[in-house]
């Protein structure tokens, strides 16, 4: 393969940076030793990273306990973190990391090469289809000297270093027994109890190596209902809500001297998946008249309180590769219904199996509705996620369309792999994926583009709307991320003003 | 002056206002035992109910009751209850429920005597002994205390007798007090109730549809048909020379054992047809001016 | 020597059932679809990653091997380990546990407190109109959904005036302050819900009692009207009202996780509706028969009471 | 006052019958019908209760919702009286063994709360209206099983069970014709208060999303998809609807009780 200067640029920027590590600019007039609590909804059911893939445990953990060689600012951009700087081969096939030779973990061991070894060969051992997916390029990795890290993949990967920003990049501490119910990483903040069912306190790591947390402790409140976590925040008893799941209420914190509202993107694509095992589903005349009928801004507006930016295909606005793709199938009834008739489709009756989270089944309602205007009947079922959606749906492919948020970054990925749910196999569009994962960096975004122009083209999914990042905090907490690029809800950047 | 003194008492119940007891009017003098007679549902025990001020919610009050001179119909509760119980008693028919099962016999004959006088607990107890003892209560001072159910029936009326007692009354209604009981028994509890009321020299209500026993026990009688008190008189002359054809007929069925073998048995019938004479059945009263009584049960 | 026949005979039937009891929790749990594997790694799972992290955590061994193991720990107190976090039951149910426990011991004395004088005056004036209004009052009071009662209050209480916490839940030993601020709103809920329902009962105690000849004679023994009926009212009262309390612990213990959901607290209904999305199934055996010993041991007490109350029971006891 | 209890109770309950059957044919709207731009409309003209967070015309939804609301009540109670009335006579008529492991088995199950069994059957077989109804009913059956064997214990101590037995009358054809007779108004209170329990019950379980799907309009639902502060109203009414419902179905039930119960009348 060709060689890159992908990571001499980026080391470049790097280098300006470096000694913010990660810093959102603080105001002067912050305070600190003040605790800082986050209502968010999904509780992790472990800690433990290498075998669940839950969202929630590196909302909690990543970057703010556990640090990574290198990480994912706000804007989307891969800085600096454990590694000051790091240089690929020309093959494209080896990455050098330069370790901070300050860095050391929460446990006061400093992060030398060894550990970092350790962790990443550990790491692959892990049964967590995230780590796995990431880690599997890699062919093998050791210790150059005590400050500097090899990794040498099997091929060349665009995506393997934007892995290592998220879970796969974890630098474990050396000590931890017992990821489950006792991280041990080099943050900011250190782990410090789980409250099962309510909270997860983290507190400030009195040794950090970097710029140190600037509140005694965090706490992380699980409030799955929507009605509580309002109540909560309008009582007073949080500082954030970390994720808004009734946007609705949103007037309520319409009061600018009281509340921060802040609204920006995410990386989860709200899908409409069809399963593409199915012979109607296969049809793209189906698929593209199913697009036609939902009028998708008209979802977002009712099922989401207008927040959330309608999308075309599996990416999000902070994708490199982006492109607005929403027009592709504008809404359009009647030729929703003319779609049908050349497909000779009559009496169509599908089954709209969704997990039971806040956007799914209120979204469900809504394309029931509209897809019946065509003369479609949707039979909308509701899924526990864990117990019903994914060995019913995900594992055993049993429904005809679904609702999830991917949430992943980058998960376009996904329709490569005919086993995953959607059940899509498309050969042109694996091969222009793999052309762009293997291509120069300055050919990855336009290969992605070309990627993502054939999942709209074939309506492989109606992709419905960008998940909106939704937080509301109360006065005076500044540094909130407006876009979460990571799957962290990173408080590293947040600091509240007197 | 009478202990008790009625005077046109009539009684009415619910919305339709039926009648249960209809201007009645008799007294009762200090010591003095009247007896009153009548069939089931005659109101015998209405009056009774209406006396010691126990009658349903929606009961329908019109008339007089003096008691010791003080008017009764018109009392509050809480001054009626200081009387109930102390000089004004009662002893029920039913002994098998009158106890609360859940108390100790002789804690409820305690509180009796509690909530009428500041006695202490240690001498209450003793009172409590010796009136047991005195009706009849062997090793009564093991019956204190056992609970209702331990009990006989007739050990349960001598309780209730007892706690009748206690307090000296000045008049005790006996509701049919024996009704529930053994023949035997019976007479027992009927001999001990009548040396008790001469030793505290009380005067009694007693209400029977038995005359024998009325006989037995009062100097007076009164005879009680549909809510009209229909005949009232010294013992002997009543019984021996009734006045009143339903007075008679009640005579002639209580002597059956003066029926020869063979013979049709009397009935009341015999000698009193209600559709003819003046005592009209419970009739539904109109246009008479009602107080509703203060409730109570 | 009777009565220690008749004990023994009790002891060994109450322990048959709690054993079928645990056969039957067992039964149910193993019988429900899904799978903690694969719930826990998530989507994105394999069949190989599901396969290895069942091997994992045992569960590919025989079905009757697990029940003994699980019931043979039992007896040794040892309710198993969650297979998400490897915490052993016992210390997972203990937090929640508490947490409930709390809800449900303050909200049941203080229902109580508050359903003896309802029911003594929907009783005493129940041909009139303080008396129908009690009785109406709770009529509606019990028709309402608890949590709707909890969502009301907590928009009163704590998002307008700002009194209380709105919700979660702090530990006494973290906070005294704390944990009574956030009790208050749910305890309330559950005692204006519990007092309707209790007061009810109540109010039939009394009733009958009304209607007994020796509420009568206690009358007649001079005792006024609300006197008498406390007097020889509360025992029978008591006797129902133990009862119902008894019967309902278990639906209370659970129930209350409507409450605790209103209020975002970390109850064990919470743990256990959680435990059961996640497969989770050492959780939810041990938490389901937690409840059910519970239940059938208080039971089995409540037979223990009612001879303390009712001495009519002594003899024979309770058929 | 009695009969102020019962003509209130049926008042109540028959709005909700009512309700139930006007739905069948008509409704001002198309209960599942989104019209995003009429979201939130307060109570008015055309939607009389104004709109959901869908749009949907409420009042549509809340007459629906009473079917709903009646079906669950009736699976309920069928499901318990079925089952439990019959194991209640049983025990009730005196076989020994048989009476302690029926009673045993029903100490289990009144020992296993009704939502943990509402829990695992909506996690065996989806959470739907129907396995809500069904665990409800499970639940209620020790509550008859108790009920019939207590009213049959009192039945049985009769003159006439005697007269019957000892003439020779097989256990069944007593159970049939005199038991069951004779238990049935007994039953048919309890069946009014276990129906009114299974409705406020079924909204229980909506609130945890363990019965309807949003796509199915039931009471407990709406109030479960209510926004408390967008729109607190749309929270209201499905809980005044709730509310109207189980107080109707719990005085009926009072109603029935005092009237046949002659301890409860006034005694002369």
């Amino acid at each position: 393969m060709r060689s890159t200067r992908f990571g001499v640029a980026v080391a470049a920027v790097l280098a300006v940076t470096t000694l913010l590590t990660g810093c959102g600019g603080p105001t002067p007039t912050v305070s600190t030793g003040k605790s800082l609590t986050i209502g968010v909804t999904l509780e992790p059911p472990t800690l433990d990273f290498t075998v669940s893939d839950a969202a929630s445990i590196p909302q909690a953990l990543l970057y703010n306990v556990y640090e990574t060689l290198v990480k994912i600012d706000a804007a989307g951009e891969i800085k600096p973190l454990l590694a000051t700087d790091y240089s690929v081969s020309s093959d494209d096939k080896t990455y050098t990391f330069q370790l901070d030779p300050k860095a050391t973990f929460a446990s006061g061991t400093p992060v030398t090469a060894d550990a970092v070894v350790s962790s990443i060969n550990r790491m692959r051992q892990g049964t967590s289809q995230i780590l796995q997916r990431g880690l599997s390029v890699i062919d093998h990795v050791r210790a150059v000297d005590d400050g500097t890290v090899e990794v040498t993949l099997s091929s060349p990967s665009n995506f393997w270093l934007y892995a290592m920003t998220s879970t796969p990049g974890i630098i474990l501490d050396p000590a931890v027994t017992d990821l489950a119910t006792a991280p041990m990483g080099s943050g900011p903040y250190v782990f410090d109890s789980w409250a099962k069912g309510d909270r997860i306190t983290l507190k400030k790591n009195p040794d950090y190596w970097g710029t140190p947390g600037r509140f005694n402790d965090v706490a992380f409140r699980y409030i799955p209902d929507p009605n509580a976590m309002v109540s909560a925040m309008l009582s007073g008893d949080l500082d954030i809500m970390g994720e808004m799941i009734s946007p609705d209420s949103l007037a309520q914190f319409s009061n600018s001297e009281a509340y921060t509202i802040i609204s920006g993107t995410t990386n989860g694509e709200v899908v409409l998946g069809f399963n593409h095992d199915r012979s109607t589903l296969k049809d793209r005349l189906v698929r593209q008249a199913i697009c036609y009928a939902i009028d998708r801004q008209g979802l977002v507006d009712t099922v989401w309180g207008g927040q959330g930016t309608v999308i075309g295909s599996m990416t999000v606005p902070t994708d490199p590769y982006y492109e607005d793709l929403a027009g592709a199938y504008p809404y359009d009834p009647a030729k929703a219904k003319q779609l049908l008739a050349e497909a000779g489709v009559t009496n169509l009756a599908l089954s709209l199996r969704v997990p039971i989270t806040p956007y799914a089944p209120p979204a469900a309602t809504y394309i029931a509705s509209q897809l019946g205007e065509i003369g479609v009947t949707v039979t909308v079922e509701e899924l526990d996620f864990s117990s019903r959606w994914l060995p019913e749906v995900y594992r055993d492919g049993n429904y005809d369309m679904t609702i999830v948020s991917h949430v992943e970054a980058r998960d376009i990925v996904n329709f490569a792999n005919p086993k995953y749910y959607w059940h899509y196999d498309n050969a042109d569009f694996r091969s222009a994926l793999e052309k762009a994962d293997t291509a120069a960096p300055k050919d990855f975004v336009p290969d992605m583009k070309v990627a993502a122009r054939i999942l709209a083209d074939d309506a492989a999914a109606d992709f419905l709307f960008d998940f909106p990042n939704l937080i509301v905090a109360r006065a005076g907490i500044v540094g909130i991320g407006e876009n979460a690029t990571s799957l962290s809800f990173d408080v590293t950047t947040i600091a509240a003003k007197e | 002056m009478s202990v008790l003194r009625v005077r046109d008492l009539t009684v009415s119940f619910g919305r339709r206002h039926l009648v249960a007891v209809d201007q009645v009017s008799l007294d009762i003098e200090p010591g003095q035992r009247l007896g009153l007679v009548g069939a089931s549902g005659s109101g015998k025990t209405v009056l009774a109910s209406t006396i010691i001020g126990l009658l349903p919610d929606n009961a329908h009050v019109d008339g007089s009751v003096t008691f010791d001179g003080q008017e009764l119909t018109t009392l509050p509760d809480r001054e009626f209850s200081a009387i109930r119980g102390k000089d004004l008693t009662m002893v029920f028919q039913e002994p098998m429920t009158a106890l609360d099962p859940t108390m100790r016999v002789g804690r409820q004959a305690a509180e009796l005597v509690a909530l009428h006088s500041e006695s202490s607990q240690g001498t209450t107890r003793q009172l409590v002994v010796d009136v047991f003892d005195r009706v009849g209560l062997d090793q009564a001072s093991r019956i204190v205390d056992a609970y209702p159910h331990e009990l006989s029936g007739g050990q349960r009326q001598r309780v209730i007798i007892a706690m009748a007692l206690i307090n000296r009354p000045s008049l005790v209604i006996c509701d049919e007090p024996t009704t529930a009981l053994d023949a035997t028994v019976q007479a027992k509890v009927l001999r001990l109730l009548d040396e008790e009321l001469a030793s505290v020299d009380a005067a009694c209500l007693f209400i029977s549809h038995d005359l024998g026993l009325v006989a037995s026990l009062c100097s007076d009688v009164a005879v009680i048909h549909a809510g009209r008190i229909v005949e009232r008189g010294r013992t002997e002359q009543v019984f021996h020379h009734p006045s009143h054809p339903y007075t008679a007929g009640l005579v002639a069925t209580a002597s059956i054992d003066k029926v020869r073998p063979g013979e049709r048995l009397p009935v009341i019938e015999d000698f009193f047809d209600p559709s003819t004479v003046d005592s009209a059945p419970p009739s539904e009263s109109t246009n008479r001016p009602h107080r509703r009584i203060r409730r109570s049960r | 020597m009777a009565l220690l026949r008749a004990a023994t005979r009790r002891v060994v039937i109450f322990l048959v059932t709690v054993l079928v009891a645990s056969a039957v929790i067992f039964g149910i749990v193993q019988a429900l679809p899904g799978d903690v594997a694969l719930a826990t790694l998530g989507m994105g799972a394999s069949p190989e990653s599901v396969d290895a992290l069942r091997v994992q955590w045992g569960l590919d061994r025989p079905l009757a091997l697990r029940y003994l193991e699980w019931v043979v720990g039992m007896v040794h107190g040892d309710f198993g380990a969650s297979y998400l976090t490897g915490q052993s039951v016992v210390s997972q149910i203990g937090p929640p546990l508490a947490v409930t426990a709390w809800l449900v011991g303050l909200s049941m004395p203080l229902s109580l407190l508050a359903a003896l004088p309802l029911g003594l005056v929907g009783a005493m004036g129940r041909r009139r109109w303080f008396g129908v209004s009690v009785n109406a009052a709770t009529h509606v009071g019990l028709a309402i959904p608890v949590f709707f009662v909890g969502a009301i209050l907590t928009i009163i209480f704590a998002v307008k005036l700002r009194w209380v916490r709105a919700n979660g839940y702090v530990p006494l030993t973290t906070s005294p302050g704390e944990w009574a601020i956030r009790l208050v709103l749910p305890v309330a809920s559950i005692v204006i819900v519990q007092a309707c329902f209790l007061a009810r009962y109540v109010r039939a105690g009394f009733i009958d009692v009304l209607t007994e000849d020796y509420y009568r004679t206690a009358r007649a023994v001079g005792w006024t009207r609300w006197r008498g009926l406390w007097r020889h009212g509360i025992r029978n009262v008591a006797t129902s009202v133990v009862t119902v309390i008894g019967l309902q612990l278990a639906s209370l213990l659970v129930g209350a996780i409507l409450v605790e959901q209103t209020f975002a607290m970390p109850g064990l209904g919470s743990l256990l509706v959680q435990a059961v999305r996640r497969r989770d199934l050492m959780v939810v055996q041990g938490v389901g028969m937690l409840l059910v010993a519970a239940v059938l041991t208080v039971n089995f007490l409540v037979d223990l009471a009612y001879l303390a109350i009712d001495p009519r029971l002594k003899r024979g006891g309770r058929s | 006052m009695k009969k102020l209890t019962v003509i209130i109770g049926l008042v109540c309950s028959g709005l909700v019958v009512v309700a139930a059957l006007v739905s069948l044919v008509w409704t001002p709207f198309d209960p599942r019908k989104v019209d995003g731009p009429a979201r939130f409309a307060p109570p008015g003209w055309p939607h009389v209760l104004g709109t959901d967070a869908f749009g949907i015309d409420t009042a549509s939804r809340l007459l629906v919702g009473a079917q709903t609301t009646l079906l669950v009540g009736v699976v309920a109670v069928a499901l318990a009286a079925v089952i439990g009335v019959p194991l209640g006579v049983f025990v009730g008529m005196g076989h020994r063994i048989a009476g302690e492991v029926v009673a045993r088995a029903s100490d289990i199950l009144f020992a296993l709360p009704a939502l943990l069994l509402a829990i695992l059957l909506a996690a065996a077989l989806g959470a739907s209206v129907t396995t809500a109804a069904v665990a409800i009913g499970i639940a209620t059956i020790p509550v008859f099983q108790r009920m019939a064997r207590a009213a049959t214990l009192t039945v049985m101590s009769q003159d006439y069970i005697l007269a019957a037995q000892v003439s020779g009358i097989p256990g069944g054809v007593i159970a049939i014709r005199h038991v069951l007779p004779n238990i049935t108004p007994v039953l048919g209170v309890q069946a009014a208060a276990s129906f009114s329990m299974a409705i406020l019950a079924e909204a229980g379980l909506s609130y945890l999303g363990l019965s309807a799907p949003q796509s199915t309009p039931t009471w407990g639902r709406m109030l479960h998809d209510a926004n408390l502060y967008a729109a607190p109203i749309q929270a209201v009414i499905p809980g005044v609807a709730i509310a109207v419902a189980v107080l109707g179905f719990n005085l009926l039930g009072d109603g029935v009780r005092d009237y046949l119960d002659p301890r409860m009348k006034e005694l002369r």
